[in-house]
């Protein structure tokens, strides 16, 4: 068990105005917020506007980690003199659910395992991560990604909700410092919030349609077996190849570099931009030669490296079942239905009957 | 309770792998219609003493202006002092580089990628295979080969350009056909002058030189280096005539934006052409989809 | 003895122009204004279009006036259709107005015109000499375009602007900042005024034979009836009885009259036959004007668009308090499309305009005519061009030359 | 001193005016570059040599087509601006459709006009073209870029990506999703979305993107309440040839059947 839970607390729900206005001591305080029917994690002046009845945002607090169009660096034409104007400020995202804090982490090992990107350390090092627990719905599949509930501890606090109140568990020493430091706003866990909470998360389980999520066991050989399927064509053939999917992912982290001039022609900044390998030119070479050439191949290297690809490079899978991509894919392609028709659901059924007939002989 | 980064935390900032090192342009030679070779130092003295690659690998030069491509380093790393790059312009960022002079800043990260596999070749023959811009890092490893001579046994090296007008580095391959301790064969796709003739008395595409090749394959190390379009045919040839897939390295261009595995670009499969490539044994492509 | 001035290329004006003039005797002969702009069809590409497809189309015809072709395409669909909108859509709709004839009366003033006056070539080559000049030419410009922007969603060609409404409205706070905005480019348009007002306008026409602009009690820019100067008025529906087209030989801008006479449309047409009309402010500002109001001298336009600014500008105020004060409101209301025919009439910066479509039932275009200003200021400016150039026989080509610029330049055709 | 010039043929004048709404980087641009012709802006104008040449408009006319082959000639780099010069612009949507005579006799109840017509045609179906900035009318920040990237002796750098990647960039809840028509996802970014942000679908103002998915895209607008017909028209309006290509191919291939209707 990597957490104490002598360390955990509880935070009245009738502190939790206070408890998000403490929070700006720590930082730019960042949350989920409202827009027409979504929801966005946004800087929080006014602590009313925070939502924690949300079920997910339109694009992932990654965000806010790495900018979609960040500068890495500016130099001068003549000296070539590198600058990073980087100055990151402390931040706290509070309201993220467990499987954005998952997103999260994978992001850690991509960016800090090899070749640790300094700006992202900066950034990382200098940002507050606080979870809230969540209600699924028919979108997530967290549960078959193994990313229902924050186990690693890359987060500092962690609130769950037990009905009137939060039960808030501590991960790090800067959690602590948080709870110490708003000490008021909080009370001992007694026997009832603990039973309240064991009880809270167990249950998440059922607040699935067990019957809808895809089975990822085996997931890699899968997908690798499954290479040549016609479903890459039959699936390939609605995508519009926009890159929704991998804009909304909290794993997702292609970038394109350009150096972009000034008007003056003195300075020159280099920007690198969130791209997507759905895109054509994303595999593009000189000599105008596409690796990538047909949209059934980009489709289908999302799903490998999701699931082929982040197990080799990081060794977890690249997904954590948070369902934006298929919540937001303007053409309604569906992660989980891709997964079950490569499968072959059906065959799986019958193998199912098949090996029950046999075992109950 | 551990975050993925609390090491990098107690250690000082790591130098910053995004930074390049200042670099003059020393010499530019014209090798061939839009090749040119480039010749670097850095004006970092402690630089240009530490910097050593394997042959293989690649920088990542910053075109003033332009931005940063991908070049596989074409000098030995035996040869200190200078770094040569050939660029073939194709695209915004090499033309802008092509317009440079001697004496122009730029700047240079690096090397990067795992480069051919030189120290595991030790002892056995190499076969060398490049197919036009191909030649540029297997030249690296030509020069590296040739000065550490002894370390290796039979070297072959077969080239094939469309025409003598795109050979390049002419002079050291003609020279180096008059070695008599390595055995090269150049072949022309088709000749078109005297001239064509003169380079060579071969004609026709770079796998019929593969039968040719007089080494036993299970004792020899193939690299392999040309316009992707023609890998699958020399690794079909090089199977039939006996060389383990294992033993056959195999240099891969991709788009690249870091060249240290964060900008996915350069995916191959599930592996990074930057960080597990560019070099690739023949084997893989068995396992990696689309690598060819 | 000349026998003929040719202007090629007019410059400083939209579109492409060109004079040619021929004499005959020491006499004018024959003035020909031509419009060499390619056609482009839009009574056409109209046809078998959904209606929701056509303020986007026809919004193309201008970039500079592409509010008031948008409104009235729209107001025309709304009108075959028998929707109805709310106050508030109304009312953001006349801010928008007044976002359009912020940016193009700045535009036209400052960039087009201003430099015959300063006699520089081009307003960029003032910029050293007249910073201050040149800026507030862009800070107009640039409020203008700001509530294009917020309420269009692009400032040029945005999308926003629809049958029945807007997908979306500004926020109070928007709202508010264009209140100050307006607040603060006031003293900027009077300084405008003044500026336009100070320059020496030569005379040289007759008055004119007629004017025409939208009818009202107040100054409106917006309505379904219209006045001519000679007392006459009628509904939108009659546009098409008094204001004949025809094609020219010479011109892709098609030849329009009314009652058999060329007639006059725009700034000064609207500031004469509105002056009683306009809010107390801006009257006491044309009050005290070098300039007198109503006038028959073309040049004088540039004073009455700089006059036509401040009226809206405050017009503007007064919007976005009503909107703040009616927050939160609707900003669509439904369009439902049935067969018929329907009727659209604007004034657009440089005068009026009319669109009239037929739809079948499902909403598609069965037929278009679209009358747009500079249609209809063809005439006018020949007849003024005439004048002038009676009036100027004994200048020089250049002079005659600049002249007539200065003068085509003041319709802004 | 760069030499910029910025010439309109058959349009609006949207774009040039755009480019009059660049205020900052033209006081930044006036010490180094030379409008040498700006026709909307200014008098003196030789219309002689460029280093960069705008064109705005389609080629609708004679006349354009001499001055744009004319602009070719003298300039060193020619950048077609906005969707008329790009893909023809809402001109050319019926190309396919109608002959010039027709509409000629329909809309001017004569073939002759004063000057001699054809049908609207992008630049670079008459002269090359280095560059294309499309968009309806273009976006200011890609020309401010555009220049930047010139003047320092670069190409400019835009991939045709869909104007979804920067719809999802400013987090505005997916239109097509909603049921509304929009053609973000086969229309090529570089506006920021201002369409989508507003509520209204994408209108396609800046032509395709890489390898546009037209087959999708009409079967979903279908879903949204669109006829076949109508949602080819919907796709065609700024398109130009481009969509004429595309869809023509899908009939073909027989991916869709009406034409009309
Ligand atoms: C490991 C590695 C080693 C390399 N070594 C070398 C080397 O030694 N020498 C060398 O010369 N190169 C080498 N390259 C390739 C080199 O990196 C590229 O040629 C270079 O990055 C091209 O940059 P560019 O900006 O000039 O081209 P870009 O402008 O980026 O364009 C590249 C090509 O893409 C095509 N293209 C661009 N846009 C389009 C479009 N819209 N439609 C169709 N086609 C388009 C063009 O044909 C162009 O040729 C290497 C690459 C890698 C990954
Ligand atoms: S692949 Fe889809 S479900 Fe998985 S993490 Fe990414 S967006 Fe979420
Ligand atoms: S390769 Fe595709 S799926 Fe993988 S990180 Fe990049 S954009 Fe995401
Ligand atoms: S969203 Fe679409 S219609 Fe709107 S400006 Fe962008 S490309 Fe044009």
């Amino acid at each position: 068990m990597e957490f104490h839970i002598d360390k955990a607390k509880v935070l009245p729900k009738s502190n939790f105005r206070l408890f998000l206005e403490g929070l700006k001591n720590f930082g730019v305080l960042i949350a989920p917020k409202k827009k027409k029917e979504k929801f966005f994690f946004d800087v929080i002046d006014d602590t009313s506007e925070v939502e924690v009845d949300y079920t997910r945002t339109i694009l992932p607090p990654k965000k806010f980690l790495i900018p979609y169009r960040r500068e890495r660096f500016s130099y001068d034409v003549e000296t070539l003199e590198f600058k990073d104007n980087f100055t990151p400020e402390n931040q706290v995202i509070f309201g993220i659910h467990s499987c954005d804090l998952h997103g999260i982490s994978i992001l850690d090992s991509v960016y800090l395992k090899e070749n640790p990107d300094p700006r992202y350390l900066e950034v990382r090092k200098r940002t507050v991560l606080i979870g809230l627990s969540c209600k699924p719905d028919d979108f997530c599949f967290c549960l078959s990604t193994g990313t229902a509930f924050p186990d690693g501890t890359n987060w500092d606090l962690f609130l769950t909700d037990i009905g009137s109140d939060y039960f808030v568990t501590i991960g790090s020493p800067k959690g602590d410092e948080i709870v110490i430091s708003l000490k008021g706003l909080f009370r001992e866990i007694t026997k009832e919030d603990l039973s309240l909470y064991k009880k809270s998360t167990s249950q998440k389980k059922f607040l699935f349609n067990l019957d809808k999520l895809p089975d990822l066991g085996r997931i890699s050989q899968v997908i690798e077996l499954e290479y040549d399927s016609e479903v890459w064509e039959e699936e390939a053939k609605k995508c519009l190849g926009c890159g929704t999917c991998t804009n909304v992912c909290p794993t997702c982290f292609c970038y394109t570099a350009v150096d972009i001039p000034d008007l003056n022609g003195k300075k020159i900044s280099r920007v690198e931009f969130t791209t997507s390998c759905q895109y054509p030119y994303y595999s593009l070479v000189a000599g105008g030669h596409y690796f990538k050439p047909k949209r059934s191949a980009r489709f289908k290297h999302r799903y490998y490296h999701k699931f082929v690809g982040y197990s080799y490079q990081i060794e977890k899978l690249g997904c954590v079942g948070c369902g934006r991509c298929s919540a937001e894919c303007p053409a309604k392609i569906s992660m989980v239905e891709t997964i079950k028709k490569l499968r072959g659901v059906e065959d799986e059924k019958e193998l199912r009957e098949a090996f029950n007939e046999t075992s109950t002989d | 309770m551990k975050k993925s980064f609390e090491k990098l935390l107690t250690k000082p900032l790591p130098i910053n792998p995004f930074k390049p090192e200042k670099a003059l342009i020393t010499d530019i030679e014209d090798l061939a219609p839009d090749h040119k070779k480039f010749s670097f130092v850095f004006l970092n003295e402690e630089v240009n003493e530490k910097w050593s690659h394997i042959p293989g690998q690649f920088v990542m030069l910053t075109v003033p202006k332009a931005g940063e491509i991908p070049i596989s380093i074409c000098s030995s790393p035996t040869r200190k002092g200078t770094i040569e790059l050939t660029v073939r312009k194709v695209g915004r960022k090499t033309e802008v580089l092509h317009r440079m002079k001697p004496g122009d800043l730029v700047a240079i990260r690096g090397p990067y990628g795992n480069g051919f596999p030189v120290e595991i070749m030790e002892g056995h023959n190499v076969l060398i295979i490049a197919g036009g811009l191909g030649i540029a890092p297997l030249r690296s490893l030509i020069w590296y080969i040739l000065d550490k001579r002894h370390l290796y046994k039979d070297v072959y090296i077969l080239y094939g350009t469309r025409n003598y007008e795109s050979v390049l580095y002419k002079e050291e391959l003609r020279r180096l056909k008059e070695r008599n301790d390595i055995k090269c064969l150049y072949i022309l796709d088709k000749f078109k002058s005297e001239v064509d003739k003169k380079w060579t008395n071969r004609e026709g595409l770079i796998t019929t030189l593969i039968p040719e090749v007089a080494l036993d394959p299970q004792e020899t190390f193939v690299a392999v280096c040309g316009p992707p379009v023609a890998y699958r045919f020399i690794g079909k040839e090089l199977i039939k005539n006996g060389y383990p897939e294992s033993q056959v390295f195999v240099s891969l261009e991709r788009k690249m934006e870091c060249g240290i595995g964060k900008c996915g670009h350069c995916q191959i499969g599930y592996k990074f052409a930057c960080v597990d490539g560019p070099i690739f044994p023949l084997w893989d492509t068995k396992n990696l989809p689309e690598m060819i | 003895m000349k026998k003929e001035l040719n202007i090629n290329h007019l410059t400083r004006v939209e579109g492409h122009g060109a004079v040619n003039i021929v004499f005959e005797n020491e006499r004018l002969k024959e003035i020909k204004l031509k419009f060499t702009e390619g056609p482009r069809f839009f009574e056409y590409i109209t046809r078998e279009r959904l209606y929701t497809e056509i303020p986007k189309i026809v919004s193309r015809i201008c970039g500079i006036c592409y509010v008031s072709h948008r409104l009235a395409s729209i107001s025309a669909i709304e009108d075959a259709f028998g929707a109805k909108v709310t106050p508030e859509i109304e009312l953001l709709r006349k801010l928008l107005v007044v976002g359009e004839y912020l940016e193009s009366h700045a535009l036209h003033l400052y960039f087009l015109a201003l430099p015959d006056y300063m006699g520089y070539p081009s307003t960029l080559a003032m910029a050293k000499d007249y910073p201050n000049v040149v800026k507030r030419g862009f800070l107009l410009k640039d409020v203008g375009n700001k509530i294009m922007k917020l309420i269009g969603g692009k400032t040029i060609h945005g999308e926003n602007i629809l049958p029945g409404g807007f997908k979306s409205v500004p926020s109070k706070e928007q709202l508010q900042k264009v209140q100050d905005d307006l607040y603060k480019v006031i003293p900027e348009i009077k300084a405008t005024i003044s500026l336009f007002d100070s320059f020496e306008y030569p005379k040289f026409n007759e008055k004119y034979p007629l004017s025409l602009c939208i009818d009202g009690d107040s100054f409106t820019l917006m309505g379904d009836n219209l006045a001519l100067s000679d007392g006459t008025l009628f509904t939108k529906k009659e546009y098409e009885l008094f204001v004949e087209e025809k094609t020219s030989t010479y011109s892709t801008a098609k030849y329009s009259t009314v009652k058999g006479k060329p007639f006059l449309i725009g700034p000064l047409s609207r500031i004469n036959y509105h002056l009683d009309n306009l809010r107390s402010e801006t009257k006491e500002v044309v009050s005290l004007l070098e300039t007198s109001f109503p006038s028959d001298n073309s040049l004088h336009a540039n004073v009455a668009r700089a006059v036509e600014m401040l009226e809206l500008a405050l017009e503007g105020i007064e919007i976005t308090q009503m909107l703040i004060n009616s927050y939160p409101f609707k900003g669509e209301v439904e369009v439902k499309p049935k067969a018929g025919t329907g009727y659209g009439v604007k004034e657009a910066p440089r005068g009026t305009l009319y669109h009239k479509y037929t739809f079948d039932e499902s909403g598609r275009c069965v037929s278009a005519n679209i009358i747009t200003p500079t249609a209809q200021l063809q005439a006018i400016i020949e007849k003024d061009l005439g004048d002038l150039v009676e009036l100027s026989l004994d200048a020089d080509d250049a002079e005659l030359r600049k002249r007539a610029e200065m003068l085509i330049r003041a319709y802004d055709p | 001193m760069v030499k910029i010039g910025v010439m309109g043929l058959t349009g609006c004048s949207g774009c040039q005016c755009e480019i009059l709404n660049c205020e900052d980087a033209i006081y930044k641009l006036l010490g180094k570059v030379e409008f040498s012709y700006f026709p909307l802006a200014q008098d003196s104008n030789s219309f002689e040599e460029f280093d960069v040449l705008f064109v705005e408009g389609s080629v609708t006319t004679d006349l354009d087509e001499e001055k744009v082959r004319k602009g070719r000639e003298i300039s060193k780099i020619l950048v077609a601006i906005g969707s008329c010069a790009c893909y023809g612009g809402v001109q050319s949507q019926r190309n396919d459709e109608v002959t010039i005579e027709e509409m000629l006799k329909e809309v001017y109840g004569t073939t002759e006009l004063s000057v001699k017509v054809s049908k609207p045609k992008a630049v670079s179906e008459i002269v090359k073209v280095d560059y294309e900035l499309p968009g309806c009318p273009l976006d200011k920040r890609q020309f401010v870029y555009t220049v930047a990237f010139l003047l320092n002796g670069v190409r400019p750098f835009f991939p045709k990506t869909p104007v979804c990647h920067e719809c999802k960039l400013s987090e505005t809840e997916c239109l097509t999703l909603k049921g509304i028509p929009c053609q973000g996802p086969i229309t090529f970014a570089g506006c920021g979305a201002p369409c989508t942000i507003s509520g209204v679908g994408c209108q396609g103002c800046r032509g395709d993107c890489d390898f546009p998915n037209y087959e999708e895209m009409v079967s979903i607008l279908k879903k949204n309440g669109l006829s076949e017909g109508d949602a080819f028209r919907f796709i065609k309006v700024f398109r130009g040839k481009q969509a004429q290509d595309g869809i023509s191919k899908l009939i073909s291939r027989g991916a869709l059947n009406e034409k009309g209707a």
